[in-house]
């Protein structure tokens, strides 16, 4: 029996190599030292759009669109919205803002609810959170004309669209501007991104998505590990120019890459 | 008249239902959001519980006990009911993530992580092979945190950010096309000679009802931005 | 507000109302504007031209409720367009659901036909219906059909019809029309008949999958594909037989030709706004 | 046992062990017991999910119930909710293969569904009216890419402008590609990133727990 699953090894040594640097440089946060990070715009913008909303007493909707959670590529950039509905929901708290969160899904609903419960108590606000009016529960599909319709008639202020979108990015987008929200959206789906980036005041996209959910938990040793991620992109960019000029000149990587 | 035909007709009431939200907030789209929500409501609730009842009751009744596992969990997350006991929906929560987030990561090294930079991996021989190699090591660096704006990597970003929006005005383009044939499919059914008078005579009456209450103004017109 | 910012903040319900009109109008009355034939639709279209009249084909319908509207027209404007030509043929699916829907297609080709085409059950066509096993059933299908089936879709036992007297193998066709739809069966065909029979085929899916067979288009081992509504939109035109899917095809282009002309006239109101506030 | 083992270390370990158990037998060739242990967890998990959309619904129907109960604002809508759910459920959990249930299902659910999906033509052109304009050189780039691939894509495109179709297909393949190839490796390090943070138990958020910032930037 071989040690190891064929033509996977070079994938456990890359997710070795990678998993190993993002721990490094957490752990060397920790000891005080932090690597340089570009700041993210967008962990200001969260506060600027709930501080519109407050200021025109209108509420601010959190949608996070497809939160299938048994879909493993849809899992991962809900878990990514949940961190950062964690931060934007206790803005919110503190600020004062009307806050509203529909989710599709019973389980990811479940969490929510449990994130802005936590994220209100947190901020001894707790008395000011309708629990089942903040966090509801629709049925997915049924969830596009309910969030038109009340977009409308709330006349919303603010909007974060974040997490794995699907085709309801343009329309529920388009709603919001029209209605006249100001709104910051980010996902890491390829096929609706470009509505999300051409018709929302600020996005993020791809990787950021889940560097925003590091560096929302305000734990300067958890967006450390966002140089250990850059290791892995370093690694990529070395392998393919390095592979393509060795290819160029008649020697092939590509077998290597797939043992 | 036979189940068919009256399905064609209940479907084109319904669609007009639907479309109507495109004017914005008013009765007849509030009275198709609940109508559609309470049916699949009720289809979901259905047929989940049926998912449950087979996959679940079901082995521990021939006997396969692990299941009683899998009910244990999902009793938990009826913990919601009450706000106090939120925290026990935490276990089924870390099954399913644990179990996702797993997953995610060992598909995504090997498709996502190698299988683009095996297919990057091409030789410059030829000006649309160039631009692959730098339109994908731009568009990756463009997400490096630890660089600062400013020496040579600002024009790597900008450089990055030149491909990724190419990719996004490509996908817009293509998207449009496609989603006019949903439109064109939904209005190929209800247009039917067999079903197009009962369409025409329901968008009459909802555009009478509906221009009546806005001329009264018993229904808000929003005027958008 | 002066006409200019009226215009760029253009209501958007007038938008949606346009875009009605566009997309409802080619569908009431088809006009048919020019197309550009796609070269995989042309292959294809032309290589069911050249079937010469009096053999026999075998057809595979794989189109069910989702996949119709698209594939649908496309395949019964075939079956008219090879019963024209006296060529005999043979449907089966390799799903229940999909064996009904060819039955659609059929009959509605039937009600199309034009008069003194002959098209009898049994003589001219057969349906063979559901042939089960995935690809494994099509292996056993190409190598000894009466293994398989031994009544066609309508219960008639098979020995009894008349065009299946001499044909039993795949090597009996002189082509193979594969309607996959979105079933993903293609290979099966290109791997249980075209490989081992070396029988020509080629064949129908939708858009989107189109890319994944260009493959087997490349190397010979397909002629040509029906790709989505467009293609049969392109094989209604080719047969000179406006239906269904062109139409679809025409409201795609006037959605899209407003799509661009709204927004070229957004970019130069925006530019001639901004002129006139650079004026100011 | 301590309030803090149960509530918070248990589901963050179990979170670990779990994912780790996927990506072990993944790369390793592994015993049948653990193979058939992840595959039980995996139907675990969808069995919890199909729970969970069974908890939603009693919950929306709740809300609904208590909003008519109440006379609360719009409560007359609700009661088109309850009928319609009562009625649809009903048929339902007595058996899913009713055909009425079907009935409702295939010509008043899918048509509807089919609607709200074919908006996202309207908004999309809507939305092109409003923001596809060459404000800057990033606009320019988005504008011209959506435009040559639409034209490109609809049939007359190629006969009002043939030279779309080499360049729209040259567009697709090449600076397209090349955009969402680096996309893509970068997701799959976010992704890996998100799950290091999660499995250490960094990251806590999804388990609704947010602990006190250790320092500030």
């Amino acid at each position: 029996m071989a040690l190891i699953v064929e033509g996977r090894l070079i994938g456990l040594v890359s997710l070795l190599i990678i998993a190993g640097s993002i721990i490094y440089y957490m752990q060397r946060a920790y000891a005080g030292q932090l690597p340089k990070l570009r700041r993210l715009a967008a962990v200001n913008q969260i506060d600027e759009i709930l501080g519109r909303c407050v200021e025109m007493g209108r509420p601010a909707y959190y949608l996070m669109d497809t939160v299938n959670m048994d879909t493993p590529s849809v899992l991962a950039p809900t878990v990514a919205a949940f961190q950062i509905l964690a931060y934007t929901a206790r803005s919110a708290a503190r600020l004062g803002a009307k806050f509203f969160v529909p989710v599709v899904q019973g389980l990811a609903y479940t969490i929510s609810t449990e994130i802005v419960d936590e994220a209100y108590r947190a901020e001894n606000k707790s008395d000011e959170l309708k629990l089942e009016e903040a966090v509801m529960y629709l049925p997915d599909g049924a969830d596009r004309m309910y969030i038109i319709n009340h977009m409308w008639s709330d006349g919303m202020a603010g909007a974060f669209f974040i997490g794995s979108w699907y085709h309801k990015a343009v329309i529920f987008t388009e709603n919001a501007a029209r209605v006249g929200a100001m709104m910051l959206g980010g996902t890491d789906t390829t096929h609706n991104i470009p509505f999300i980036v051409a018709i929302c005041d600020y996005s993020i996209i791809g990787e950021e998505l889940y560097a925003l959910g590091a560096y929302v938990s305000e734990d300067p040793t958890v967006s450390s590990s966002l140089a250990g991620q850059d290791v892995g992109k370093f690694i990529a960019l070395i392998l393919i120019i390095l592979g393509s000029i060795l290819l160029t000149l008649g020697i092939s990587i590509k077998g290597l890459l797939s043992m | 008249m036979d189940s068919f035909l009256l399905g064609l007709i209940a479907g084109s009431f319904v669609s007009i239902g639907a479309y109507s939200v495109l004017i914005g907030d008013n009765p007849l789209s509030k009275f198709t959001e609940n109508l559609y929500m309470g049916i699949l409501g009720g289809f979901i609730f259905a047929t989940n519980w049926n998912y449950v009842r087979t996959n679940a009751f079901n082995p521990v009744f021939q006997g396969n006990f692990v299941y009683i596992v899998a009910i244990i969990l999902c009793v938990l997350l009826f913990s919601r009911l009450k706000t106090e006991w939120l925290w026990l929906s935490r276990y089924p929560v870390a099954v399913t993530v644990g179990a996702g987030l797993g997953l995610a990561i060992r598909t995504t090294i090997i498709a996502d992580f190698l299988g683009q930079i095996s297919a990057t991996v091409l030789p410059l021989t030829s000006l649309d092979n160039l631009l692959m190699v730098i339109g994908t090591v731009t568009a990756a660096a463009y997400f490096i945190f630890t660089a600062q704006m400013e020496g040579p990597y600002k024009y790597v970003n900008k450089t990055g950010r030149v491909f990724l929006l190419a990719a996004f005005g490509v996908t817009y383009g293509q998207t449009v096309s496609f989603r006019f044939e949903l439109v064109i499919g939904r209005l190929v059914d209800m247009l039917r000679p067999e079903v197009a008078i009962y369409t025409y005579v329901m968008l009459l009456l909802v555009a009478l009802g509906l221009g009546y209450g806005y001329y009264t103004k018993k229904i808000k017109w929003y005027s958008g931005r | 507000m002066s006409l200019m910012d009226k215009m760029l903040a253009l209501d958007q319900r007038i938008i949606f109302a346009l875009l009605f009109l566009a997309l409802a109008f080619p569908i009431l009355n088809p006009v048919i504007l020019p197309m550009d034939i796609q070269k995989y639709s042309r292959d294809s279209f032309e290589f069911a031209d050249s079937i010469p009249a009096g053999s026999v084909v075998l057809i595979e319908g794989g189109l069910g409720a989702a996949t119709y509207p698209q594939g649908g027209p496309g395949l019964e404007v075939q079956i008219v367009h090879l019963l024209q030509k006296d060529v005999k043929l043979v449907f089966f699916s390799i799903s229940t659901e999909m064996a009904q829907w060819t039955v659609t297609a059929i009959n509605n080709a039937l009600d199309n036909l034009p008069s003194g085409v002959a098209a009898e059950n049994g003589v001219n066509w057969v349906h063979l219906g559901y042939v089960p096993g995935g690809e494994s059933g099509v292996a056993a299908l190409a190598n000894d059909i009466r293994s398989v089936k031994t009544e066609d879709h309508f219960g008639t036992p098979i020995d009894q019809i008349p065009i299946m007297a001499n044909i039993n193998k795949a090597s009996d066709f002189a082509a193979c029309f594969w309607w996959g739809g979105s079933e993903g069966s293609i290979p099966y065909g290109v791997r249980q008949i075209v490989t081992p029979f070396g029988i020509p085929m080629t064949g129908m899916c939708t858009t989107n999958e189109v890319p994944n067979y260009t493959p087997y288009i490349n190397s010979g081992q397909m002629i040509g594909i029906i790709g989505g509504v467009r293609g049969s939109a392109e094989y209604e035109y080719l047969m000179g037989m406006p239906g269904l899917a062109l139409g679809q095809a025409m409201a795609t282009n006037f959605g899209g030709l407003l799509w661009g002309i709204l927004v070229v006239l957004g970019n130069i109101l925006y530019f001639i706004a901004r002129r006139e506030e650079g004026a100011d | 046992m301590s309030d803090r083992l149960i509530k918070m270390q248990i589901p963050i370990i179990l979170t670990a062990i779990i994912g780790l158990l996927m990506i072990i037998e993944f790369f390793f060739p592994m015993p049948a017991t653990i193979t058939n242990l992840n595959i039980t967890l995996r139907s675990f998990v969808t069995i919890i999910s199909a729970a969970a959309l069974i908890l939603g619904t009693i919950v929306l129907t709740i809300y609904h119930g208590k909003k008519v109960g109440t006379k609360g604002s719009e409560w007359y809508y609700s009661i088109v909710y309850i009928l319609a759910f009562a009625i649809t459920a009903g048929l339902g959990v007595i058996n899913v293969r009713d055909t009425t249930f079907l009935w409702i299902y295939n010509n008043m659910t899918s048509p509807i569904g089919a609607a709200l999906y074919s908006l996202t033509a309207f908004y999309i052109t809507s939305a092109a009216y409003r923001v596809l304009r060459a404000r800057n050189w990033e606009g320019a780039i988005l504008l011209v890419s959506a435009l040559i691939v639409l034209l490109m894509l609809i049939p007359i495109g190629a006969i009002l402008f043939p030279p779309v179709v080499p360049i729209g297909t040259w567009i697709r393949n090449i600076p397209s590609g090349a955009g969402f190839r680096g996309m893509i490796i970068g997701t799959s390090l976010g992704i890996m990133g998100l799950g290091v943070r999660v499995f250490l138990g960094r990251q806590k958020e999804h388990l609704g727990i947010r602990e006190e910032r250790r320092g500030s930037e």
